[in-house]
């Protein structure tokens, strides 16, 4: 895998105001995410990892640190001029019901002003990867949970992005749509080679997709850092027999279980 | 719905109105109630039929232009005043009670003022009808633009996406649904705000039509009028609610 | 809890500590300048404007009478406040009964809900002349104008949400056998009670408005007619005065709504 | 072998709509004896929610029988209150109501019901304190997180000692760690008070996990495909998850529901 640095956070944490008081969400983080790597952020709900991922797709602010990209260093969260290289996948799809599943994708050309045909292009080859081809004039509120969150996931590559960030992209869908879903996280991966950060709180699907694991614990501190190693040949239905996933997956287990108490 | 329950839904009404009117032709005629206090439906429609276009035409069109005006100059006025207040929450915060004032207040009240500025004009009740549609329209509006859902702001910040393209693609029709509630809203002050000015300036309009009918106890014709008032009233209605039928598709 | 962020939390807290004020302030002055700012508008508009007295009022003229002859008002309001009072109450009762009876009997809601529709759009002011001269100038047929117009926005507003209460609510009550009464009053009613509300509020404008036309358009007593009498005798201040007190009226009843609700619905869903 | 507690006998639920009619449920033959755990496993859309719907006398079955201890119940047009006292409903969502408070929804069967006794406050007494839910009970459902709600939802239905649970995707909602939690509470509850369980999840493992039977259902029309009994010893805990013979069983399963296809519009 190549080993250049994309970006790196150095010291970020994030304050949330309580009255008067404040809740602190995310506490001296320093990550460094290689480019063509697939991090996966996991641990219990509370305010951390949905936090973390909206400061590097440059939603969310952080009260302090700052963020170091192609050699620049960012005081004040990413700039508007670098959101092009983030795509941003919702756990509520996050679909404009008002607009088809075409319309959709094409909202992040016309924002990031990306004309001409070689995007239009890029839009059927995206609906394709998700297998949506057929349904791009269909309005969200006709489609399953599973096929809105694909086309969440199309519109987050369709104006092709550096890194792909996911905040608990399957945790609305039903398990067998979920596991469906995790598979073809991981061809996306295979075949587009992007960057990819990925928050859930299934031990199961970091251990499916990722090729490195951080756990977060309630106060928004990494107290694990864990290199998935297990090869990308066994990733398939057999994963559960392969005896390095089920070692992982039991070390992963007690450490979130130690994190639950 | 079943197959039966549509059908059902559109003939149980057809077939309360058939009842209505019999049992209104037999009482009329059974109890031989005075034709001046009570006329019977076949009398009143008949009547009308002979002399909607002599007598009613030219206060029937008076007070279409009125409506009709007055809400097309409300609407594109209504939204863009509610576009421009909700820019900053400070402004929504100060207009939103003079809103409620205005929709509070009825607008006849200022007919005898406009007649002693303008005499006894069609503009005067232009004006009634836009001071009482245009705050109910961008008091709505303006509850449509300030409500949007947090992942969907988030989604356009993510994409660094400015102010006036946020707008554009995201706020207005995200609050469509909200701007027609304020469009029909608007659609029914209107109606009545027209009519209510008619009968306070009370010279032309089918609204003085009417009050002089009454005054001259031709009952007939009084009825005839009020009919033709609340089909105005209704195909308006359904007008601005078939548009937002075409325009709003996304909601199941 | 890093050095960094212990360092740097004394900051914070007095950039809160002025959110918080700032904040509070400006819900609570912006909406009074909102309005003092249309009245200052107002005033500012007619000096320059130099505009004889008989055409147009300045708000501190306007003030000056509705203390001044207060006790010419008095009797208006009382009147115009007790009818729109009397009706709008019967109407919302009227409404919200109908509304329930039409979401809880089918047929019975497809019947009724295109002539409720109807209703909403009919301007009930128009039967006012005839009523008059078939029932006398009176107070009653204010108050029926008053219900026949308003209670029709209840009944729309409350079935609509009678009937999209969440499925999964009304299976919840089925499982448990609970009883048509029970499954309204226990499930329905207060999953609607919003819409309800909102109703109540819309039917309070819809009321002021009839109410005020009714009166201009006959009555002797009552803020309306005092309005027309004022302009007979070119007094516009007055007339501007019981403008006022209509809208401070109305407002009340908007209030009202909105208190009610505060007090009902303690609950966010 | 104990008596049977639910059956069903050629169990179809057909929804007509302009232009075919729709087989929610066809044939569907189900007998779960007293004091089981059985799962109801499958894709959406293959008619298990609409079953056990059926068999609380939320929809009415278009023909087939459905027999309660033995009784027949789909021949009452409104099945009788002291069988339906048997049953405790418990939804996907919480579904609580947001205007009553914690203690007055866990205890609203007894209101329907018109329960006033002294015994079913200690009742409920009790309930709350097993489910650790003592300090909520006056809190409002907004002010409380999913995975409380759902355990509200839970003791809701048991707050009238039913003997039977009908458990539709009770945890489907909720993320992976809270619901591994509230499975383990469930077959405590379960174990404890002997009820016989009817539970039904998309997910395998948690079906593997918690039942003693399940079901395999297919969708076009909705119909049982398959039975399949694990003999997995109890009591159950989360180490079988790494078991070998647990994740043969997963993979079986996994294999009868197949290759679902997602594309079609739901």
């Amino acid at each position: 895998m190549k080993m250049k640095e994309l970006m790196r956070l150095q010291g970020i944490c994030k304050v949330f105001d309580k009255g008067l008081d404040e809740l602190v969400c995310l506490d001296d983080i320093n990550l460094t995410i290689q480019e063509g790597e697939y991090v996966c952020i996991l641990g219990p709900s509370g305010c951390g990892k949905s936090t973390l991922l909206k400061i590097i797709g440059g939603i969310e602010k952080p009260t302090l640190g700052s963020i170091v990209m192609d050699e620049e260093v960012f005081e004040d969260g990413i700039p508007k001029s670098h959101l092009k290289d983030f795509g941003f996948v919702f756990q509520q799809h996050n679909l404009l019901e008002w607009r088809t599943v075409q319309k959709n994708l094409r909202l992040n050309l016309e924002i990031f002003r990306l004309k001409g045909s070689v995007w239009e292009k890029r839009v059927e080859e995206m609906l394709e990867i998700v297998g949506l081809q057929d349904y791009a004039n269909i309005y969200p509120h006709e489609l399953s949970g599973g096929m809105k969150q694909r086309t969440g996931i199309a519109r987050a590559l369709v104006h092709d992005p550096k890194v792909l960030i996911m905040d608990q992209p399957f945790g609305a869908l039903d398990a067998i749509t979920r596991n469906m879903l995790s598979y073809e996280m991981l061809d996306i991966w295979k075949k587009t080679q992007k960057t990819m950060i990925m928050v859930t709180n299934s031990v199961e699907e970091a251990l499916l997709v990722s090729s490195r694991i951080l756990v977060m614990n309630k106060k928004g501190e990494f107290i694990s850092k864990i290199v998935n190693d297990v090869p990308l040949k066994a990733r398939d239905e057999k994963i559960a027999y392969n005896d390095r996933y089920n070692e992982l997956r039991k070390k992963l287990d007690d450490i979130v279980h130690e994190i639950q108490e | 719905m079943k197959g039966n329950k549509k059908w059902l839904n559109i003939v149980s009404p057809v077939i309360l109105l058939i009842v209505i009117l019999v049992c209104w032709e037999l009482y009329v005629a059974v109890s031989g109630i005075d034709a001046r206090i009570l006329p019977a439906p076949h009398v009143i429609l008949s009547k009308l039929g002979e002399r909607f276009m002599r007598d009613l035409s030219g206060d029937f069109l008076y007070t279409i232009q009125v409506i009709l005006i007055g809400y097309c100059i409300s609407i594109p006025s209504g939204i863009l005043l509610a576009a421009l207040c909700s820019q900053s929450k400070l402004v929504t915060k100060a207009i939103t009670p003079v809103l409620i004032l205005m929709v509070v207040i009825p607008m006849l009240t200022l007919v005898p003022i406009l007649q002693l500025w303008y005499g006894y004009v069609m503009k005067v009740r232009i004006i009634v009808v836009i001071c009482q549609a245009v705050p109910i329209i961008c008091l709505n509006t303006l509850r449509g633009f300030t409500k949007v859902e947090t992942a969907k702001r988030e989604l356009f910040r993510s994409m660094g996406a400015g102010r006036f393209k946020t707008f554009v693609k995201l706020i207005f029709p995200n609050a469509l649904p909200q701007v027609f509630v304020g469009l029909k809203l608007g659609c029914i002050f209107s109606t009545i705000a027209a009519m209510s000015a008619d009968l306070a300036a009370s010279n032309e309009g089918l609204g003085s039509r009417i009050s002089v009918y009454s005054g001259m106890l031709m009952t007939d014709m009084a009825y005839g009028t009020i009919i033709v008032v609340a089909l105005i009233g209704i195909v308006l209605f359904m007008i601005v609610a078939y548009i937002e039928k075409k325009v709003v598709i996304w909601i199941k | 809890m890093s050095r960094m962020l212990d360092e740097t939390k004394e900051k914070r807290i007095i950039e809160r500590r002025r959110k918080n004020r700032i904040s509070k302030i400006s819900s609570v002055a912006m909406p009074i300048l909102g309005i003092v700012m249309l009245f200052l508008i107002w005033e500012l508009w007619v000096i320059l404007g130099d505009f004889p007295t008989w055409q147009i009022s300045r708000p501190s003229l306007i003030i000056r009478s509705m203390l001044e002859d207060f006790e010419l008002y008095w009797p208006n309001i009382v009147r115009t406040f007790t009818s729109i009072l009397k009706g709008w109450v019967a109407a919302c009762l009227i409404g919200v009964v109908m509304g329930a009876l039409m979401a809880n009997y089918a047929l019975l809601g497809t019947t009724l809900t295109p002539y409720i529709n109807l209703l909403c759009t009919l301007p009930v002011i128009t039967l006012v002349p005839m009523m008059y001269v078939f029932m006398g100038i009176g107070r009653d047929v204010i108050i029926i104008a008053i219900i026949l117009q308003s209670f029709a926005i209840v009944t729309m507003n409350s079935s609509t949400g009678f009937m999209n209460v969440p499925v999964m609510r009304i299976e919840l009550m089925t499982s448990l056998r609970a009883t048509k009464r029970q499954t309204f009053f226990q499930c329905m009613f207060p999953s609607a009670i919003n819409n309800v509300f909102t109703g109540m509020k819309l039917s309070a404008i819809f009321a002021t408005t009839t109410c005020v036309a009714a009166e201009v358009n006959g009555s002797t007593v009552g803020l309306g007619a005092l309005v027309i009498e004022a302009k007979t005798y070119v007094r516009t201040d007055q007339m501007f005065g019981s403008i006022l007190f209509i809208a401070i009226i109305g407002v009340f009843f908007y209030m009202l709504s909105d208190a009610l609700e505060a007090v009902l619905v303690k609950w966010k869903e | 072998m104990k008596a049977s507690k639910i059956r069903t006998e050629n169990l179809n639920k057909v929804f007509h709509t302009r232009h075919q009619d729709i087989y929610a449920v066809k044939d569907a033959n189900i007998d779960i004896r007293e004091g089981e755990f059985v799962s109801l496993i499958g894709p959406s859309g293959c008619g298990k929610s609409t079953i056990i719907r059926m068999i609380d006398d939320i929809i009415k079955p278009t023909s087939g029988s459905i027999y309660i201890d033995g009784k027949e119940i789909t021949s009452y047009k409104r099945i009788p209150k002291e069988i339906n006292q048997k049953m405790g409903f418990i939804f996907q969502l919480p579904n609580l109501f947001p205007w009553l408070t914690v203690r007055e929804n866990v205890g609203i069967a007894c209101r329907i019901y018109k329960i006033r006794d002294e015994g079913t406050q200690r009742y409920i007494d009790e309930l709350l304190e097993m489910a650790g839910l003592t300090e909520y009970q006056n809190a409002y459902p907004a002010e409380i997180s999913g995975g409380v709600m759902q355990r509200i939802g839970v003791i809701r239905a048991m707050v009238h000692k039913p003997e039977i649970l009908l458990m539709d995707e009770p945890f489907g909602a909720l993320d992976a760690m809270t619901r591994e939690k509230l499975d383990m509470e469930i077959l405590d509850i379960w174990k404890k008070l002997g009820t016989t369980v009817i539970f039904i999840t998309h997910n395998v493992e948690e079906a593997v996990l918690l039942s003693d039977r399940v079901y395999v259902m297919g969708t076009n029309p909705g119909r049982i495909t398959r039975e399949i009994t694990l003999d997995l010893e109890r009591p159950r805990s989360l180490d079988l998850l790494t078991e070998r013979k647990f994740q043969d069983y997963c993979a079986e399963l996994t294999e009868c529901i197949g290759h679902v296809d997602l594309r079609k519009v739901k």
